[in-house]
């Protein structure tokens, strides 16, 4: 059993650079690949090594197989991360990497390809004993057959593209005069984003909770769960803030998840870190819906209320060791809350704003972590996945967790893109939020509800503080003069506002 | 120096002057006790009769906007004495400039020009990050210009096209 | 039992932001003070309400307790922090706040006083039961008994101002004939030091441990200890690096070290945070020092191996609540190191190095906390102590709270001033510390030993860059063309990289 | 562009072209595959044969330091076909210009225009943070002039005496 002296990263921003500080923390050299317009990315700056894969879009470079495989021969690297999205469920990828000779840090092909699909994964766990929604474990072969299982197991139902993800392919049918259209409306729209026009039922439960549980498998056999996260809180089918523990799981719950997932990770001989997710009615019965086979966005939560360090422990695994703790060493303690921090407009319902950083002050401080891409100065790009950085906030208890995540949000200030900041100090003061009464209605309910305005009061100061900007020279008395380009009026405010600064210094 | 400072339609005639590392200041006539340090660029920190406050610049294509700790304010500053900025406040009337909001790629032109288009009518569709976003006119009018093509490139504040 | 409103910092730097950032998750407002030369500080930007009280010495400003308390009248503020240093030991400053109706935040005049002089402190401790160094619990009258004592407790002896602090009137004797000039070395120092003559004998440990532990008593009678901490990293008498747990402390000695922490803080009618310091002999027997009654700089890892927020409940205490939880419910978890940030140059025999901090690139991800008084732009004054940020890792385990701290160090970059951040790489890595081979001589020992030099190879690179920068015009090809001020041309410098950045990013 | 690049005494002979978004780059008459990006100002994305580094400059004073990761080097960029920076670099052996390694007060001044003093001989005393810090003499010679007086503020780089 030997530690890899070099990790291959193929991936980008954040979890590029979580997984380069843990390598970085464990003495392993780090090997970073980028595309044409990421040259300038924190990823880049912070690796040994580095080395280019090809044009932006991800299907000619981060999502290119044999580009990958090539850097992992060319720099010796001995194992690959896959970080998330990209190629990590990838089980073309995971085969390529072991007859590469390269360890994919994950876990096997064959399990990624168990829980790939989503009937095919209902039929191991069937057999598993695991507790699912109700409703077909294979595709319908026909709207008769649709008609009769709806019928059987009762409205409202829920239509789900078997290669699914992200809500694609999927229709909430609540009475039969709906599903001919549904059914039609999911296999177009599944065979258009999977090439698979493969669709199944399920019982739909309405606003749900969405609750997920973390395992750990080593090479040896040995499985264990680690938490639970709450992710209920979604937009557009994408996670907007995570929580660890679940404010409605109690150690019987937890104990109860975590010997299902565990026994999904047993049937689909899972190794690595993975996660178990499970739709939670409001009798808080859980039904297994599916499995991720890699790590998650969200993972930090967990890593703050055990202690433990996931990506460590994926590597260690990945390098043959036994997991170094049992199911009874494992505690939580205290409460961890994530924030997803996307360039998104809050005032243009939330469309993705790339674009320059031009300024950017962050929180730090007793029970605040922050996992980051972005740097001041550098240019998102428009051709990736909008999140720039998880800010995870720790506490006590939930309270607490809450309150510092507030003090952390309103130290934390990226000028010159939108970002989704304000979402998160509305929905930490709300007062269902507060109480824990979480769906995954939850967050379309509040931004369909009215936001509070500034006070007053704020105006004046904000008017005092215009006056003042442009009385330093920092602000054009006439906005007409300015210089056309936002960049290069930017820049030579800079310039003039350094001699201000210089000047307020001597005084 | 006098400035008219405009949020939210609402105008605030300031009266500032600076001399000796101090400040004078009237907002709308009334004397303030203000100090103010930049700390560094574009963030300042400020105290108005010992409230503190930080103060945050941010220039996002033409617009300048200021934030007070966490509230967002987007500010026009005019000096009144300045021809240049009464003619352009004027401007507004006229024909409208459609701006891009943030970069992205142009996935379809909507309109050509000589056009007429109710307001909400879309111009382009604009894509980043893999989601499309379609760029509404904001009033009724004739497409005076369009000046962008499909599959082109915008910057965050690139005039798209101008609406008469 | 009502919570404060207002609460006013007696202090600046670091301590002040970690309180102002307590306050606001508790929506408590904060009104904070400065001194002339700190009105561009962080503690200044961060608060709610700021004014000014004088000129930069702190006798003029921090320390002058009828400005401070002046402040919080006109404010309206209910209560004061102290933080550390400055007024948060002054008994007659706890007193003062009584009399004008404003609650300080720590012990009462009465507790401090009895802690104050140390050799009052120990007679208390003599009556309580609490084990000390052999010695005098008075001041000595004449050299005669000075000459007695030491020969009935053996040498070497250590001489020690009763009021003393920081190494000041400290004097180690290793045989009678230095008995004498020893003494009256001390007895002089003392004199000018603290304007107090008091010199007592201890038994001289030689290399000891400095190990301890912190309490929290509340107002009706609870107290208990949470942690200790490993505090033996010093150089010039003040702490480097503290963590915890201790690598030499086991639970029944912290359970041990604990009561007796508990027995002193009753036997002083202690409340509010506290710290009791022991020596520890080779033999892991330990010795009641002194107490410290105040939060101490290395709070934070005591917060992190606990889940616990030490500033919360210092306020939580001094507005009257109980205690909310019991001996019992206090567990630790994983291990945490502290590095304090000074502006010190450690080519010039870690000189202090106030000045201006032209760059600064901070480190943050897994298991890293930063609480930092500095910003980019910031001119650190030269008035005051050196301490700019605590660096603080916390690890499953104390060898990977080491490495992310190495990792975190690594990141950290404080440019246009030195600071000792490369000690801290040089510590972490020394193969004695990893061993947890750790004694109040570790420093001076390490630091008299050779430093690895930076290979070759890296210095091929800083040519190699260097030379672009110049290209780029970042820096001019003859330097003595340059601004003859650092800061002129740092300046101009920024304008030209910026215009270079652009291009780069335009390509 | 030529550059001569000094660190420890050592010379590095830098022959750098950069066109087109590329470099081409001899250290020592030894080609290198060098790729460079300014990310922030001070701080570069330097590539050397897919070797990854983050290289920070720092001015302090009059000095150019280069931060490769976290080791330091203490550089002077010559360009050879500058007679000023040739001239510069025999300076080093007339008067040597003693100045302040960071800001603080003068506390004490030891020594007076005209003393002969010894390498180490005490200059001045200068006091920052609470501690004090003697400036000493680099080398034997004649005290040419002293530009402080005592209580007086030293900045980072002044020169505080001249020593021939």
């Amino acid at each position: 059993m030997r530690m890899f002296k070099k990790i291959l990263i193929a991936n980008r921003g954040e979890i590029a650079v979580r997984v380069i500080r843990a390598c970085h923390e464990m003495g392993i050299g780090v090997v970073a690949v980028y595309s044409d317009v990421d040259r300038a990315s924190l990823h880049v700056r912070k690796a040994d090594e580095a080395y280019p894969i090809g044009p932006a879009p991800a299907s000619e470079s981060y999502l290119n197989i044999p580009k990958v495989l090539d850097v992992a021969k060319r720099s010796g690297a001995e194992a690959i991360h896959p970080g998330y999205g990209f190629l990590s469920e990838n089980a073309k990828f995971a085969q390529a990497c072991g007859e590469a000779g390269v360890k994919f840090i994950g876990p096997t092909a064959s399990a990624m390809e168990a829980m790939g699909s989503k009937t095919r994964a209902r039929q191991a766990m069937e057999k598993a004993g695991v507790p699912f929604v109700p409703g077909t474990s294979r595709g319908l072969e026909s709207f008769e057959e649709a008609w009769q299982v709806a019928a059987r197991i009762g409205y409202p139902i829920m239509l789900k593209a078997a290669a699914g993800g992200g809500g694609k392919g999927m229709r909430l049918v609540h009475a039969r005069e709906q599903l001919k259209s549904a059914l039609e409306a999911a296999r177009s729209e599944a065979e258009r984003s999977f090439g698979d026009r493969e669709v199944y039922i399920e019982k739909a439960i309405v606003n749900p909770r969405h609750i997920e549980m973390q395992i750990l498998a080593d090479e040896h056999g040995n499985t264990v769960y680690l938490s639970e996260r709450e992710c209920s809180l979604q937009r557009r089918h994408q996670k907007v803030l995570e929580e660890a523990p679940s404010p409605i799981v109690d150690a019987d719950m937890r104990r109860r998840m975590g010997e299902v997932a565990v026994r999904v990770a047993h049937a689909a001989g899972y190794t690595n870190a993975g996660t178990v997710e499970f739709l939670v009615d409001p009798e808080r019965n859980f039904y297994f819906l599916e499995m991720n086979t890699r790590l998650q966005v969200e993972h930090p939560v967990t890593e703050l209320v055990t202690g433990l360090d996931l990506v460590h422990l994926q590597i260690r695994i990945a390098a043959g060791e036994k997991l170094p703790f049992q199911q009874e060493d494992i505690s939580i303690r205290g409460h961890a809350i994530e924030c997803r921090i996307y360039a998104e407009d809050p005032d243009n319902n939330y469309f993705p704003s790339p674009g320059k950083i031009t300024l950017l002050l962050a929180p730090s401080g007793p029970g605040i972590r922050r996992d980051s891409g972005m740097y001041e100065g550098w240019s998102v790009p428009i051709d990736y996945d909008p999140l720039l950085a998880k800010l995870i906030g720790y506490g006590t208890d939930r309270e607490q967790a809450i309150s510092r995540l507030i003090r952390a949000l309103n130290e934390y200030f990226v000028g010159g893109i939108k970002t989704n900041i304000s979402l998160f100090r509305r929905i930490l003061r709300d007062a269902e939020f507060r109480a824990g009464q979480l769906d995954t209605g939850f967050l379309d309910r509040m931004l369909a509800g009215k936001e509070k305005k500034a006070a007053d009061s704020a105006a004046n100061v904000a008017a005092v503080a215009a006056g003042i900007f442009a009385a330093l020279g920092a602000t054009g008395a006439s906005p007409g003069e300015r210089d056309g380009s936002g960049r290069g009026a930017t820049a030579s405010l800079d310039s003039k506002w350094k001699s201000a600064s210089r000047r307020e210094a001597l005084h | 120096m006098i400035y008219d400072v405009i949020i939210d339609g609402k105008n605030y005639r300031l009266d500032l002057d600076h001399a000796d590392g101090r400040w004078s200041c009237r907002l709308n006539g009334q004397a303030l006790d203000v100090d103010a340090v930049i700390a560094r660029p574009d963030v300042l920190s400020l105290r108005i009769a010992n409230k503190a406050y930080e103060v945050k610049a941010e220039h996002v294509a033409q617009e300048l906007h200021v934030w007070v700790g966490s509230a967002r304010f987007a500010v026009e500053v005019r000096d009144p004495r300045s021809l240049r900025s009464r003619a352009r406040a004027a401007d507004d009337h006229g024909p409208r400039r459609i701006t891009a909001a943030m970069p992205g790629k142009v996935v379809r032109v909507l309109a050509k020009e000589g056009d007429e288009v109710a307001p909400g009518a879309g111009i382009a569709v604009v894509e980043a990050m893999k989601m499309q976003n379609e760029i509404k006119s904001p009033k009724k009018g004739i497409v005076q210009k369009i000046l962008i093509h499909e599959g082109g490139a915008v910057n965050a504040g690139d005039v798209l096209a101008i609406v008469e």
